[in-house]
């Protein structure tokens, strides 16, 4: 019970890598990519997990109270940056790809191959 | 601490942000003044930072936090010749890419110059930071410029390169980042010597093994080592010349020394015991890149596309030097990635040429159709990059060939056939396209890839022409040219002894104790080398007239065929392959190492 | 472990599969959103609410109005194309 | 490789992969047992070293500044991008906009809420590093705020209210901003990002340093970077619903 959010993290970075190569368009594909970049955002905040413990932030509370790891969070912080940028950059890209070539499903968009 | 140690990055950043704020108010050639001071400042820092690496490395403390006890609470930046020295190559390729494109883009807005300079700040930053999760930021900004860079199209190619280039370089960096939430939630570190310090005690157990395995995948993804390769070569046959300059000159050889860079402070203590078996994996994995980027880049008739496979196949080599897990082959890929890259970007440079006066970087559209003079450049850096002694890469590679003892003797052999293949297939097209060899017919190359709209050849004026060649040729001077800075190996070899001493180097990192000096010393290139490389030449030469005047029809057509099937260009294909090599390469480590 | 965070986590795990399994891509921009402020939950009893705050303005606000811009945007070059 | 190979592929490479992160995530300390060295030295020092209350505040803009830095820059850079990819390709034909909402009640509540969420977003920056908050959050409702004025009112006032020009001023002088501040120091003969402000009272809107400058350094990047990711992607819809 206590490696379930560990169980949660892995799950949904395959999950995700499921979607993404199931998919056949590739707004679905680039959101499938956002859940698989979630399964980052879950596995450093439970490790960063204390039990019993407060948010690490000490306004009104005293000095020394136990809290959970600030670094883990301020990872995240940066990873859902990331995953909002990569998230609109890709899809600016879908949609020149759509007005260009008329398909966004994977198997049919011209490609340079081979 | 080192004033200017952080400068590498904060230049092109603060550069790119001022360009963006003021760029659309200023006149055009503002953005290439710009661009061009600052990777000229950048290079020589970079050159300054190298000479000063000698006796050990630059650690500098970001906002002045200097670890307390042992426990990192700010980011270093841990530079070392590797470092430093990439770091000056991309400011150079930089440089030459700027004063390439000076009138290469029929229109550029300050926008492209914005996206190379913070790309540029980007490669410093992962050459130079010495912390795991600053390496996953550097990582992801070069990420976020090469895409756009991807799509910055100099021809009406499709843009699929660019969306393979986001989704897999995307899941190359989760993998990293999930691989560094497991070590971060053992150690309570992301100081890689601080990291190392904590994992030393204990044994390869399953995080350490999927840690590895995770950042190290991540790593290779960027360096387009097989199976994680399928990205790259669609990059780049899609991507502007002076950009693929770039990619190839210097992010794929990142992405191969962050292996090293992160194998030696932090696995290197919990998997001594396992070196053998790691050894095995990681070679086979390079032989299996050399031979496949070679075969491919044979294959090729888009000039940027062979480029791309023949950057694979280098990478290979590398990787094989990386792993063969001495600290002289490991300077033997500093050297040979330093010097190849070099030449790829010239090589690039050349093909940009090629593009911006027909139009096509065809090799059987371009037949007879190049300019003497990058025929030269062409043609020498295709014999560079076969390995003839004593061209620049040549030491590196001798290095690497000489370091390979015991069972794995048959290195040089294959490391040969597999550069008589990228040489032979550049030779092939300089014969082809500036001598007008062979015929314009090769169905075995297949179909011509990316069909540009047909236009009328644009005639470049002279000076812009000029200033083009220049730039190749100034690349191709420095990096054939290595060989003739005196006890350059020497010093590669130095440099690595102090990184793979994992103790030494963590109490420099993190007490500031200066390192034991002790000046190693290279020896000079076996017979064998020299064989191997003269062999090299010799047979690209041959292999290059066979295709051109023995047909390649002799060629084995249906395993051909399907090799090149492989590389579809569909990345739900290319995620599948990420997955399953991930997986295999998870499946030896467990199998291997416990 | 409390059973409120058994919850999210159960909660979050099902709001993952259902965004990748939807195939429709309206119903998963709807999803997606929804899932993002699953993910809130989530980050709020693992006692992180910075990343909460950050992940409701990104989750809940940013991310689905660019993939509901893209939509409408795909959509309307459909019907023009016709 | 076809559809129906890729698939089986996928499912046994998937299925070893799943298996190996979960022989990692084996590896851990159970959930709430961490106890890493890092954030625990962290949360006992930061308070007399930064006088700031919120830790993830202090490690975002201080101790991990420079990986913040990185962030910055990858954001302005996706969003300068981003207008550089759409930019491209969209028709420059004269536009003729149709307002998307019609109702006069619905317009006039959401012109209402516009100054509450923008309130909402300063606060949440102006505290940010007392209590839960900061420059990223607070940027990025301050711009959700201003694009409800596109909601609720009209196309062309949230053009006239945010003329491109004057956000990339501000997103790039933003980011600049960053970056100055930590060059700053390195001027004064400190150490790049290193704070050379008074650290003030524990708890007061000016404790922290340099801390309050990079947030809202940080907070007018991401405001804009947001306000021109948001102006674009509209302008992609609008452009098609041009008449004819």
């Amino acid at each position: 019970m206590s490696y379930l959010p560990y169980a949660l993290a892995v799950w949904l970075l395959v999950v995700g890598l499921y979607g993404v190569v199931t998919s056949r368009h590739l707004v679905h594909l680039v959101v499938c990519l956002t859940v698989a970049q979630s399964s980052t955002y879950v596995l450093l905040l439970a490790v960063g997990y204390r039990k019993h413990a407060t948010a690490p932030i000490f306004k009104g509370i005293p000095l020394g109270t136990k809290a959970t790891d600030p670094v883990v969070q301020a990872l995240t912080l940066t990873d859902v940056v990331v995953s909002v940028t990569v998230l609109a950059l890709l899809l600016a890209v879908a949609v020149q790809v759509y007005v260009r070539e008329g398909t966004l499903d994977p198997d049919e968009i011209p490609a340079v191959r081979g | 601490m080192d004033v200017l140690v952080p400068l590498p990055v904060a230049l092109p950043l603060l550069a790119a942000a001022v360009l963006a704020a003021v760029g659309t108010f200023l006149p055009a050639w503002f953005g290439d003044l710009v661009a061009a001071v600052v990777s000229v400042a950048v290079t020589a820092i970079g050159v300054v930072l190298l000479t000063r690496t000698g006796r050990h490395d630059l650690v500098y403390w970001f906002g002045g936090w200097r670890p307390s006890h042992g426990v990192a609470l700010g980011i270093a930046f841990d530079v070392d010749g590797a470092g430093a020295a990439l770091g000056a190559v991309a400011g150079l390729l930089m440089a030459a890419s700027v004063a390439f494109s000076w009138r290469y883009f029929d229109e550029t807005g300050p926008l492209f110059h914005v996206l190379l300079l913070v790309f540029l700040g980007a490669v410093e930053g992962f050459a130079l930071s010495g912390d795991l999760f600053n390496l996953f930021v550097f990582l992801e900004l070069m990420t976020v410029a090469a895409i756009a860079l991807t799509g910055y199209g100099d021809e009406p190619a499709p843009l699929q390169g660019a969306l393979n280039f986001g989704i897999v370089n995307g899941f190359g960096a989760f993998f990293l980042l999930f691989g560094i939430g497991l070590l971060y939630g053992r150690t309570g570190a992301l100081n890689l010597a601080q990291i190392g310090r904590s994992l030393a005690g204990g044994r390869a157990d399953g995080l350490v093994l999927v840690g590895f395995l995770l950042v190290t995948a991540g790593f290779l993804v960027k360096a387009g080592v097989v199976p994680f390769h399928f990205w790259l070569a669609d990059a780049y046959a899609v991507a502007p010349a002076p950009v693929c300059v770039l990619y190839s000159g210097v992010m794929s050889d990142l992405g191969l020394n962050a292996v090293a860079k992160v194998y030696w402070p932090v696995f290197s203590g919990p998997l001594a015991a396992h070196a053998t078996a790691l050894r095995a994996i990681l070679v086979t994995l390079g032989v299996v890149s050399a031979l496949l980027g070679g075969a491919m880049a044979f294959l090729q008739r888009d000039l940027k596309r062979m480029l791309a496979f023949v950057t694979i196949g280098q990478i290979g080599i590398g990787l094989v030097g990386i792993g063969l897990l001495t600290a002289r082959s490991l300077a033997g890929t500093t050297l040979y990635v330093v010097s190849d890259g070099l030449v790829r970007g010239s090589l690039l440079l050349v093909v940009g040429v090629l593009i911006r006066r027909i139009r096509s970087c065809d090799e059987l559209n371009a037949r007879g159709g190049g300019l003497p003079v990058s025929g030269v450049l062409f043609a020498v850096g295709g014999l560079a990059i076969a390995g003839l002694p004593p061209v620049g890469s040549f030491f590196g590679r001798a290095l690497i060939e000489d370091g390979a003892t015991g069972g794995y003797r048959w290195l040089p052999v294959v490391l040969t056939a597999a550069s008589i293949l990228s040489g032979g297939a550049l030779l092939r097209a300089a014969g082809r396209i500036y001598l007008g060899w062979g015929s314009d017919r090769e169905p075995v190359l297949g179909e011509e890839q990316a069909s540009p709209e047909q236009e009328e050849p644009a005639h470049p004026p002279r000076g812009s022409l000029v200033v083009m060649l220049a730039s190749a040729a100034a690349l191709l001077v420095v990096g054939v040219g290595m060989a003739a800075w005196p006890g350059l190996p020497g010093k590669a070899v130095t440099a690595a002894v102090r990184t793979i001493d994992r103790p030494a180097h963590a109490a420099e990192v993190l007490e500031g104790k200066p390192p034991p000096h002790e000046r190693a010393s290279a020896p000079a290139p076996s017979g064998t080398s020299i064989a191997a490389g003269l062999a090299s030449a010799a047979g690209a030469v041959g292999l290059a007239l066979l295709a051109l005047f023995g047909g390649l029809e002799a060629l084995a057509r249906r395993p051909v065929l399907r090799l090149k099937a492989l590389h579809s260009g569909i990345v739900t294909d290319y995620v599948t392959w990420l997955t399953a090599g991930i997986a295999a390469l998870g499946a030896a480590f467990v199998l291997a190492l416990r | 472990m409390i059973p409120l965070q058994v919850a999210a986590i159960v909660l979050v795990g099902a709001g993952g599969l259902a965004v990748v399994l939807a195939r429709d891509l309206l119903r998963q921009a709807l999803l997606n959103s929804f899932y993002g402020l699953q993910l809130v939950v989530l980050f709020l009893v693992f006692q992180a609410p910075d990343v909460a705050l950050a992940a409701l303005a990104v989750g809940g606000g940013a991310a689905p109005l660019v993939i509901l811009a893209t939509l409408a945007k795909l959509r309307a070059r459909e019907e023009r194309r016709r | 490789m076809s559809a129906r190979t890729r698939l089986p592929l996928f499912l046994v490479s998937a299925a070893g992969l799943a298996a190996l992160l979960g022989f990692g995530v084996a590896g851990l300390p159970a959930f709430g047992d961490y106890h890493g060295p890092y954030g625990l030295v962290l949360n006992h020092v930061v308070l007399a070293q930064r006088h700031t209350t919120n830790v993830v505040a202090a490690v975002v803009f201080d101790y991990r500044g420079f990986d913040t830095l990185g962030e910055e820059l990858m954001l302005f850079a996706a969003v300068a991008a981003t207008a550089l990819i759409l930019r491209e390709a969209r028709e420059e034909e004269a536009r003729q906009v149709v307002d998307s909402v019609q109702s006069e009640p619905v317009r006039a509540a959401g012109l209402a809420a516009v100054p509450v969420v923008i309130l909402l977003g300063l606060f949440v920056v102006a505290f940010g590093y007392l209590t839960p908050g900061g420059g990223f959050q607070g940027g990025t409702v301050v711009a959700l705020g201003l694009l409800l004025v596109y909601l609720a009112a009209e196309h062309r006032a949230y053009r006239r209210l945010t003329p491109t020009q004057v956000v990339d001023v501000f997103e790039g002088g933003g980011a600049a901003a960053f970056v100055a501040l930590a060059l700053g120091a390195l001027l004064g003969g400190l150490a790049f990002q290193q704070n050379f402000l008074p650290l003030g009272r524990i708890g007061a809107l000016t404790s922290g340093g340099s801390i309050p400058l990079l947030n809202w350094a940080t907070a007018i990047e991401v405001t804009a970077a947001f306000v021109l990711l948001f102006g674009e992607f509209l302008e992609e819809v609008m452009v098609e619903r041009r008449p004819g």
